[in-house]
């Protein structure tokens, strides 16, 4: 298993499958001879040309639309968003023709597209350039949502993205790019709508994704040294949710601390808690508790910024509060 | 708009002539019995009637290929009867049954058919703008010499995704043929309070570089000339194009709306010019076509459209279970 | 009291706030020459001339902007979106700058705007325009979100709405627009961020809002024949939620069921039950309910589409199954 | 862009221009010292530099009177240094510090000052541009005389905001100036791959009805005489105007930029061409200036600059409670 970064992780991805599927290209802004803003496609003009990497100018609501018009008749557009705080001046194109076109039509068009870049807090952006777009995204039938949180998931998922027949949202996390871990050689797939269980534990079950596992694990690490044994479960799609994972770790836990850090009202939190508590209730010893970012706008100082995000102590003292410890 | 028929050499054949006014016959009387439909509640929602207009979809549909793609606004009966969609399959879907053309799930402004590579009505203004430019772009992409005809209103021009589109396509030399229906209306706002210039080809076509064109729509060989020199360019990687269609709206924006915006001596006017009697005269001028000619294919768009009335009113409802059907092609887990 | 309808109260809301404010005014898509598209603005362009009610082209996310720079330098703009489902074309501009700009200058810039129209399914419109965004715009820190249910609610809110400081979120429900209700002659406001009883109860508490308000009354009357008094809490302003009222009920009846008509992930019942959960766990008998719209594009086909709405035998057969009863 | 001043009949004072020169070489400092703070990492986030393009801010604003309105995108420093915001404000800023113009709530991409009309910086690109034209709709709803300048770069002139807001303001005789700031580049993509006409008036005034002009904005007083016209016009009722202002970037996108896609030769002509030097060479054609005034403006600024990065590094941080405040004028409850 070669070690690489997030960002080579999904280079491959996206070059393995352009590579396998003449139907799948770039497009997005920078893409192309800039190698992304984020580096993300290093290379892939130069390997496939500017047919299927294709620069384009800032219009993302038409780049947008492009990419689904393209897969309306057969393509498999993979869209850049640079950051996804700008899948805001585009998101009637992912919500009212992405998503609804298969069923508008009784099933006769197929969108098989990925929406994907970066999102969330980086470092001192400030409130236009922070967005954490999930929950939104995640409220609407017809698209899978996927935030990868490691090299190996980023490259597995993102290639299942690719070849999944219907719309994707493959949220990445700008402070992830840089990120090393080891990814599995030769062909790597990791499904849709599969969470995974990154440490076992039985005292607590520490829900999260994105970014947010880094200080998960961490905040288990230094319960671990307390004796609490947290399982952490990377949740990698919210939609669909891997709910039987999520129901199997509750029934043995009987806690939950869900880490995130999109806004908290309405959140994807909210939307993961009520779903555990509509069928396992009776099996929670402890009301399921949040780390989320905080309720107002991000924030550009950096000790603001900072204070928004879920931390060790965040979590910590939210399992001392379902563990009733204090 | 004038209502002078292009005549001097006809752009088509008798029998292709023939085939366009019975189109136009077919949707007109669509039109009307659907909104009579509508007016005993078989039928609900939003629902917009093209009358008035079919010239501009016949005239330029009408030179297509089978497998080139043709997309629109809410605005689309027309659209689709012109590219063959059956009669039946529309009424059935304005009656939101299974046998519609979107199996009920799409409803009047979102007619789709695969086959016929027709890619919708769509109801959010300006939205399939940039769809159609994704369409083109799939077309060269493949290196096929296909094109897309892209519809909607005058009043769509002043969304912002089609001044983002046409820098794209233009920019990128994409076969899609852009026809602006300038009906003078959207809902009950006139053009010149709605566009600052009203030289809608300085808009839409000279601040792209596209080659845009100004016409009379309702000239339905004009159209279609007019279509057809586009779609030659296209076809021959020559890029986009941009066509005004002068037209006129007989009804309201939908049915709901009087539309007592417009003084009555501009419906009058509209009515006087009606395309499909032009047509018919200019084919009876041409001496392709008499009047028992016209009563009797009159007689036959009367039946087919009680047909497909009775067609779609046999037609069952959808079932239950279809509400979680056609959400995704992977199977569909509600998230509740 | 007069007796008028839901469409009057909001047109005598705007009139009265325009007569006392000259800085408040109407624009919007047919707002005026064609008095809107659903005749809420009757009469308004003839009372106060195109200076104030002012028809726009189809511009959404240009005429939001214009709202919020006029916002920025003192006038108190009432923008219309014919739905809410258009909003998603202007939705940058409410999010990034309605909802930020005030916190981004540090105080320097407040934004007293009015974005308000029709939501909802309203009757075979299909899936582009029948959408609910409440659970998007209430996860938003910055804005405030009004769904009123009532012509005097309807009234009350949007006088106090045109009066707030801060931008508001005012959604209306096309199929609310005929309906009829007492009004308070003279000046009636109702402050933002009230939650009321709409019917007192003390077995279990059925949360609601906007359209949904109606089934839910029908449901407790069917109740209350069981023997079942279930109380009412209309929230009418989902963000800032009125926390004290719905804990007040809550630790009353020890049950709750939340119905809304927004799809059920993530969406507004989702966020209130958290909130609950995370503050009265303890006080729950059962877990909360929800009845939602279920979890699908919407379908056109009218049988369909009533099928995804809330009604009363949804809401009692939640109401049994908190109460444990079958 | 030719680099020739206008000197013929000079558009101002002796007075006004040492300012105006004054004030560009403060802009010039502010950039370079704020871009050592930044490899410092006493910066964060992204950083645009205005290093290149400092006539086009400082000439237009230069001409406003006290009471207009400006308003801008991310690279906002010129404009707020220009419009009369305090260095030390700027920095602090910079620095995240409860003294920055925004509190340290808006950073670098967001300045703003209400006091001064300073309308803010804007990060999501087009996003503002309806916003000025909110601005002239209040100055209009008002009977005032007063303006708004919103300044752009080329790459903004792709988004569909801008479309909207232009056919708007044209529509409704708005008095807002929009400066196009071409430079050139929009991050890596220059203007001939992103934009399908090269000719911006066409694009951005003739299609909107808008009066346009494109200038070399790099000659300082050319902008300003450009400005003032366009300003007058505005203030008599006249409505928009569109000014493109030809210029040049000196450095990256933002400071992560290497800008490896310019050659060698282009930034190298443009650094002959700084128009600071010409400026400053025009001045003393004029014999309005010496080279001892230079050095000595050059130390003020140099003493300025320093002090503001010492009064930005002396101010507190904002308190950990500060992230509450500013949400909403009334309180905000949190929903956690
Ligand atoms: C984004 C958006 N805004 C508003 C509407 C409501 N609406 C539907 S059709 C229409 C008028 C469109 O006029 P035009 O483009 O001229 O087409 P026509 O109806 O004349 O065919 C409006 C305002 C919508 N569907 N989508
Ligand atoms: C909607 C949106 N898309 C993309 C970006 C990222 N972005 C920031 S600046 C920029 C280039 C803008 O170029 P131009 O308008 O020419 O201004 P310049 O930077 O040259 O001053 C891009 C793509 C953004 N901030 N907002
Ligand atoms: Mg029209
Ligand atoms: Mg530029």
């Amino acid at each position: 298993m070669a070690v690489i970064t997030f960002r080579e992780a999904l280079n491959q991805a996206m070059s393995e499958e352009m590579e396998r599927d003449d139907r799948v290209f770039l497009m997005g802004e920078e893409v192309a001879e800039y190698e992304g803003a984020y580096k993300v496609s290093q290379g892939m003009l130069k390997r496939f040309g500017d047919r299927r990497v294709i620069d384009t100018p800032i219009s993302e609501e038409g780049f947008a639309g492009i990419g689904i018009g393209a897969a309306m008749v057969g393509l498999r557009p993979i869209i850049e968003f640079m950051t996804f705080s700008f899948s805001l001046v585009a998101i009637d194109q992912v919500v009212n023709n992405a998503a609804n076109i298969r069923y508008m039509s009784g099933g006769q068009f197929t969108i098989p597209i990925v929406f994907r870049g970066s999102s969330g807090m980086a470092g001192c952006l400030a409130a236009t350039h922070s967005h954490r777009l999930e929950a939104w995204y995640a409220q609407v039938p017809g698209l899978t949502v996927v935030l990868p949180a490691t090299p190996a998931d980023a490259k597995g998922l993102l290639k299942s993205a690719i070849r999944s027949d219907d719309p994707v949202v493959f949220i990445e996390h700008e402070n992830l790019y840089g990120e090393k871990g080891k990814v599995p050689d030769g062909e790597h797939l990791v499904p849709l709508g599969l969470a995974e269980v990154k440490r076992p534990g039985s005292d607590v079950s520490l829900i999260t994704y994105s970014r947010s596992l880094k200080a998960t694990l961490a905040a288990a690490e230094e319960l671990a040294g307390e004796g609490i044994e947290a399982e952490v479960i990377d949740l990698r799609t919210i939609r669909p949710l891997d709910f039987e994972a999520l129901l199997a770790s509750v029934v043995k836990t009987h806690r939950a601390v869900i880490v995130e850090e999109d806004w908290p009202y309405c959140g994807v939190g909210a939307g993961i808690a009520d779903r555990i508590y509509q069928v396992a209730f009776d099996e929670l010893d402890a009301p399921i508790r949040r780390v989320a970012a905080k309720d107002a706008p991000i924030p550009y100082n950096r000790y603001l910024e900072a204070s928004m995000l879920p931390s060790v102590d965040r979590i910590v003292a939210q399992v001392n509060d379902v563990l009733y410890k204090k | 708009m004038s209502q002078v028929q292009t005549e001097a050499k006809p752009a088509v054949t008798r029998s292709q002539a023939l085939g366009w006014l019975r189109k136009m016959m077919l949707i007109r009387r669509f039109e009307e019995r659907a909104e009579m439909m509508y007016q005993k509640q078989k039928i609900g929602g939003f629902f917009h009637q093209y009358s008035g207009q079919e010239p501009v979809a016949v005239g330029s549909i009408g030179v297509l290929r089978e497998d080139d793609f043709v997309i629109t606004a809410y605005r689309d009966h027309g659209h689709a009867l012109a590219r063959g969609i059956e009669a039946r399959a529309a009424m059935a879907e304005l009656l939101g049954k299974v046998t519609g053309c979107s199996k009920g799930k799409g409803g009047s402004m979102h007619f789709f058919d695969a086959e016929k590579g027709f890619l919708g009505g769509h109801a959010i203004v300006g939205s399939h703008i940039p769809l159609a430019a994704g369409v083109a772009f799939a077309i060269k992409y493949r290196g096929e010499d296909r094109v897309c005809l892209c519809y909607f209103g005058e009043g769509a021009l002043n969304q912002g995704s089609v001044h983002e589109a046409f820098n794209m396509v233009s920019l990128w030399k994409l076969p899609v043929i852009y026809i602006l229906e300038n009906n003078q209306y959207a809902m009950g706002t006139s053009l010149d309070r709605s566009s600052a210039i009203r030289d809608l080809i300085v808009r839409g076509a000279t601040a792209y570089g596209i080659p845009g064109v100004s016409i009379n729509g309702n000239d339905i060989e004009l159209m279609a000339e007019t279509t057809r020199e586009a779609v030659h360019r296209a076809r021959h990687g020559e890029g986009p194009s941009f066509i005004e269609a002068q037209t006129y709206r007989f009804k309201g924006h939908s049915i709901s709306d009087p539309a007592k915006y417009r003084v009555q001596e501009e419906l009058d006017e509209a009515h006087r010019n009606d395309p499909i009697v032009i047509y018919q005269d200019v084919l009876k001028e041409r001496d392709w076509l008499d009047d028992a000619t016209i009563e009797r294919v009159a007689e036959e768009v009367k039946r087919e459209i009680d047909e497909c009335i009775e067609f779609a009113e046999q037609s069952p409802e959808p079932p239950l279970e279809a509400l979680y059907e056609d959400v995704t092609l992977a199977p569909h887990l509600p998230q509740e």
